[in-house]
């Protein structure tokens, strides 16, 4: 099987797309001749040409706002939003418009957009461009929000967005990018709302996404060297989210973490930990544990940011956490 | 949706008098229709926020006269009138204000969300300038795949200060994208006067263009005739390639912003004026020299329409509660390795 | 004590820090000369004048912007978003900017701005005119969040996030404008972070918000026929959140319902359920049941709307699988 | 912050060669300031992202030079030369991209938060546009309390195609608010050339103030007396109650977008030409006939400050980590019933 790095990764899926399908196209600030800002499309501009690899304007409501159009009129466009705190500018193209449209015109239209987007601390940006908000989206009815943590699993998962004929909001961690990974042959396109056990466990039960998946997975390794065993389980879909097999784990284990690096507070963990207690109630041993931001936006001094940002330790101390209890 | 033989030869001609016979009758048909709409709110019947576009029906009933069917809208909260000049039959728009399965959005849409997308209407949009920057992707997906269409979008005064506005017109100048920007100019935005929303003068609003150099062109919203002539040359000029045009179309809202505003904010003189000289259905009314019987007669047709609009609404299907949940997503595709899609 | 509508209590608490304090004044879109869409601000442009009952245009991104701004520089200005679902155009401007630039600057800023918004179903506005999104704020360092349920609270909080020195999203649930209810001849400032327990019960706590607050109370009387003693808690204030009253409450009770008008999924529930699982994991006899709207988009058809929206029956559906739990 | 005499009287007179010299001084402190953070960025130092506006100095030092301390200030990602020409210590700024308590956010914000309210900077923002609102309400909140204080936004070409921007324009504007929004043209949005991302030619960006009625003036950024006269200019108009002012700024970055961009975008012919020709320090320096032995004192005693600065940075104190959540909310304010507050 052939390694790939994440970013490469990605750009597989858009230039396979773009290659078999006409209806595929690119738009974003910079995708074109710098080939994005994290260099995730470079040399597509040189393959397919400026008409399909658009860089725009400085526009986050139009970029989306014009992916809805194109989408409805038969189009699969993927728009880049370069960081998604820049997201914030586009919601209500996505919230009011994308997730909505199909609703409110009683099934008359479909709209087949993904919009790509990245982000995430370690690298001291500030305040303004790391913040993490995929749990925003969850709670927004006709999106479906994707968060992959692999090589193999970012290919496959971009397959199905740009192919899904809703609105996807698929979320890249920027530190992710040089990781390598084997990757099938063929792109399998890996479907929306199937999670992934990464790891087997019986004590405990960390369901992570985007960056701390690859933490929660070094805990594990940590952890299993004082004798507790634990599994590690990424939705990859955050909606629609693959309740089945995050609670058959944990009916398994009986303990369970969350952990991803958006703040706690109203994060995508919030979700998960009223899930799995509803539905596993008669077998947790423990409280859910969440991992997550500490309560700030991000300082920029280096030890500031990794205070304020989840750690490999917070992971393996939730974990701890939870087996303690009798 | 009024078809006017001379469409083909634009470029200033004027429309005869069969011609606009026909815008006004349909300019007639928009105004029963909302008048009863507006009875059956009071009436308690229909539920929800409905906003009437009395004043305006020129507008309505120009551009979309000089549009194709193929071509798209999108228009606003103020949606009966391009809904019905764009071709959706009246008793569908009815049947969707009433919550009815035979709507034109089947009950989910409502008075600002009315859709058909067999006619090209995209879509009414609650939300001010919501459905401005979907139309510069529509008019995007045109032009990448060469097709002799348009895109259109209907807006108000009030939303050219929104920055949804700005970069939809900024990006579909600099793609030159065959799109129509409709400013459908009545001096109003809810409650608020020109002049206390716009650093424009309320006649100069056609400025806007200047900050992306694009094609302006204007005419009188009250005159059906110049709108329409003012609509063809527009969609001419976005299909040649040279980019697309801010149509701006001063008019005017004889009534509340919504239906049963009181107006506390409008001077009363100024709305007895204002409809004293400014109805587009009286102006052309005396233009065509319309006698009281042939009104009469035509209206008593329209009214019929109206009536069995109503009756055809009232007769319509409930939908069922859990139907709510039928359309949130699009139902999977079958996909296969490697990526077949179809 | 005098009685005051939720909307009169609204108007009490601005006209009377605009009578009292020069740096406070409104923007918004149609507030001076109609009173707002929902009259809450009529009569205040005969006493104050257009220079501080400033209509706007239709600017969301410039009116919560320009606000940031005259805070910064010392005023307090309240701001009026129409309907919460207009939120999603100044996201930007409320999370990249007001929530941060007291981090961002090290402490040399502080931002006193009240943005007020409504929202709320059961109108048939369809989905662009009630969509609740409260969560998403609760997600944001930097930012307070309130939701009120009663013209006492509405007033006396209102007040609190004018006089607080950080931005404070400042929710009202339209359908409680004509409520009625008794308020203090003075007005007694509400501490932002305190809950309000509306009702003693020993079963089971209901927290709930809004409009629900008073579905939760009817709930609760029709289940005392049954037997069933309900607590109702109204956090008041989502963030920063009262957990002590909170849990205190569900540890008296053993039982707990969460209800919001928002949808379920990744809801303020959603936090409530995680904290209280895991600071009253020992206490618990049932899972957390949420209540909240089905995840659609709100359609216009009353019969659907009703369908998507919660409704007494629901909340009383939910505390009596709680406590049929053995 | 340069200071120039002739100040006070305004209106198109010239500035003295004492003066030009202070901007000289200033230019090139800022211009080693930014080559040494480069130079410090790639020995691995300083943490984050930077941008530096090699090429820009006379838009900041100009600009800064015609307000007062009372005047405030936003900037952007690019924000160094702003926040020296506003009159931040240089030590303080390098301490910031160290991190460091002694920084001017503190250690909070890092290059593209630089802030310091002392001297009127409200902060550098990373969002394009992101800043122009506020700057706005600040210059409302000058407006209102009848203060003779200017606003001032600083801002890119691509920044005008922001929703942000329009929104912000208009309503300053509309409210005649005493607010400067200089827009530092540079032709680049990152990698993208303004023929790609402006529906106007890059020369012609000016013209987005007609869309406002606002006042536009245009000076060439490359030349600091120029800005300085039109500065003045601006802030003039913007004080007198006439409403803002788009001041338009040809300028050129000389460099890559951020620290260590490779410009793989970009003619390498057009670097070396504009740098050739376009960088105002030379500019300036042929103007004022410096010789080699001045230039060479000046820049010593310039890289002296500058070195200093990095001596002072690295000597500066680590923020402790649990201090990243001493800032997220201000304190409590002591509240009395009914409402007294202090
Ligand atoms: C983004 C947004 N802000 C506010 C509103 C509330 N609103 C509905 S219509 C309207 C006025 C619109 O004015 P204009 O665009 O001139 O259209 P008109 O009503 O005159 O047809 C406002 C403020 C809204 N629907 N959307
Ligand atoms: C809203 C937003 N979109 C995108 C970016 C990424 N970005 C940072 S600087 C920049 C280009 C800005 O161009 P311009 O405004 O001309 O300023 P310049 O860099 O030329 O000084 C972009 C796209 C951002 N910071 N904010
Ligand atoms: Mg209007
Ligand atoms: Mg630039």
């Amino acid at each position: 099987m052939p390694e790939l790095t994440y970013r490469e990764a990605v750009r597989d899926a858009l230039s396979r797309a773009l290659r078999e399908d006409e209806t595929v196209f690119l738009m974003g600030e910079d995708i074109a001749e710098m080939g994005g800002s994290m260099a995730v499309t470079q040399g597509l501009l040189d393959e397919f040409g400026p008409k399909r690899i658009r860089n725009t304007p400085i526009s986050e409501m139009a970029i989306v706002g014009s992916g809805i159009g194109a989408a409805i009129q038969g189009m699969r466009p993927v728009v880049e939003i370069m960081y998604e705190d820049f997201l914030t500018l586009s919601m209500e193209q996505l919230v009011n418009q994308a997730a909505k449209h199909r609703t409110m015109s009683g099934g008359q239209v479909k709209v087949p957009l993904t919009i790509r987007t990245q982000g995430g601390a370690g690298w001291s940006p500030g305040a303004q461009h790391a913040q993490q908000l995929e749990s925003w989206f969850v709670h927004v009815p006709g999106l479906k929000v994707v968060f992959a943590s692999t090589p193999e699993d970012v290919r496959g998962l971009l397959w199905s967005a740009i192919y899904d004929d809703n609105p996807v909001v698929f979320f890249e961690h920027r530190t992710l990018y040089p990781l390598k990974g084997e990757v099938p042959d063929e792109l399998e396109p890996i479907p929306l709302g199937k999670a992934r056990v990464h790891r087997e466990g019986t004590d405990v039960t960390v369901v992570a996404t985007g960056r701390l998946v690859h933490d929660a997975l070094t805990a594990a390794e940590q952890a299993e060297k004082d004798g507790i065993s634990v599994e590690v389980v990424d939705p990859r879909t955050l909606l629609p989210l693959d309740e089945e097999t995050i609670v058959a784990s944990v009916k398994k284990t009986n303990r369970c973490v969350t952990a991803h690096e958006a703040v706690v507070r109203g994060g995508f963990g919030a979700e998960l930990a009223a899930v799995i207690q509803h539905a596993a109630f008669d077998w947790l041993d423990a409280p859910i544990e969440r991992v997550g931001s500490k309560f700030a936006p991000l300082p920029f001094a280096p030890v500031m940011e990794q205070y304020v940002i989840p750690q490999v330790e917070d992971v393996l101390a939730a974990i701890r956490r939870t087996v303690a209890r009798a | 949706m009024t078809t006017v033989e001379e469409k083909a030869g634009s470029g200033g001609g004027r429309v005869s008098k069969e011609g606009l016979r026909g815008f006004f009758r349909e300019m007639l048909l928009i105004r029963r229709f909302e008048e009863k709409v507006e009875e059956r709110f009071r009436a308690g019947e229909l539920p929800g926020f409905l906003h009437v576009a009395i004043g305006q029906e020129a507008v309505a009933s120009g551009v979309c006269a000089a549009l194709e069917r193929e071509d798209v809208i999108a228009s606003t909260h103020r949606a009966h009138g391009h809904s019905i000049a764009k071709g959706t039959p009246i008793e569908r728009i009815m049947a969707e204000l009433y919550g009815k399965v035979e709507g034109c959005s089947h009950g989910y849409g409502g008075s600002m969300h009315l859709y058909d997308v067999e006619v090209g209407n995209l879509g009414a949009n609650a939300v001010v300038a919501g459905g401005i920057p979907g139309i510069v992707g529509a008019a995007l997906a045109f032009q990448m795949r060469g097709e002799q269409r348009v895109a259109v979008a209907f807006f108000g005064d009030g939303a050219t200060n929104a920055g949804t506005f700005h970069e939809s017109m900024n990006l579909a100048q600099l793609w030159k994208v065959p799109a129509i920007f409709v400013l459908e100019n009545n001096g109003w935005a809810e409650s608020t006067p020109a002049k206390q929303h716009l650093p424009l003068p309320v006649d100069e609003l056609g400025k806007r263009a200047l900050a992306y150099g694009m094609k302006l062109i204007e005419a009188d919203g009250q005159d059906v005739e110049a709108v329409y002539l003012a609509a063809l040359a527009a969609r001419e000029h976005a299909l040649s390639g040279s980019g697309p045009v801010l149509l701006h179309l001063r008019t005017y809202r004889l009534v509340g912003h919504y239906v049963g505003d009181p107006q506390v904010y409008r001077d009363k003189e100024e709305i007895k004026k204002t409809k004293a000289t400014k109805d587009p259905i009286e102006l052309l009314r005396a233009r065509l020299e319309l006698d009281e019987d042939e009104l009469a007669s035509l209206d008593a047709e329209v009214m019929a329409e109206v009536e069995a609009s109503v009756e055809f609404a009232k007769a319509g299907t409930d939908p069922k509660p859990e139907d709510a949940l039928a359309n949130v997503y699009a139902p999977a595709r079958k996909m296969d390795r490697g990526g077949l899609h179809a």
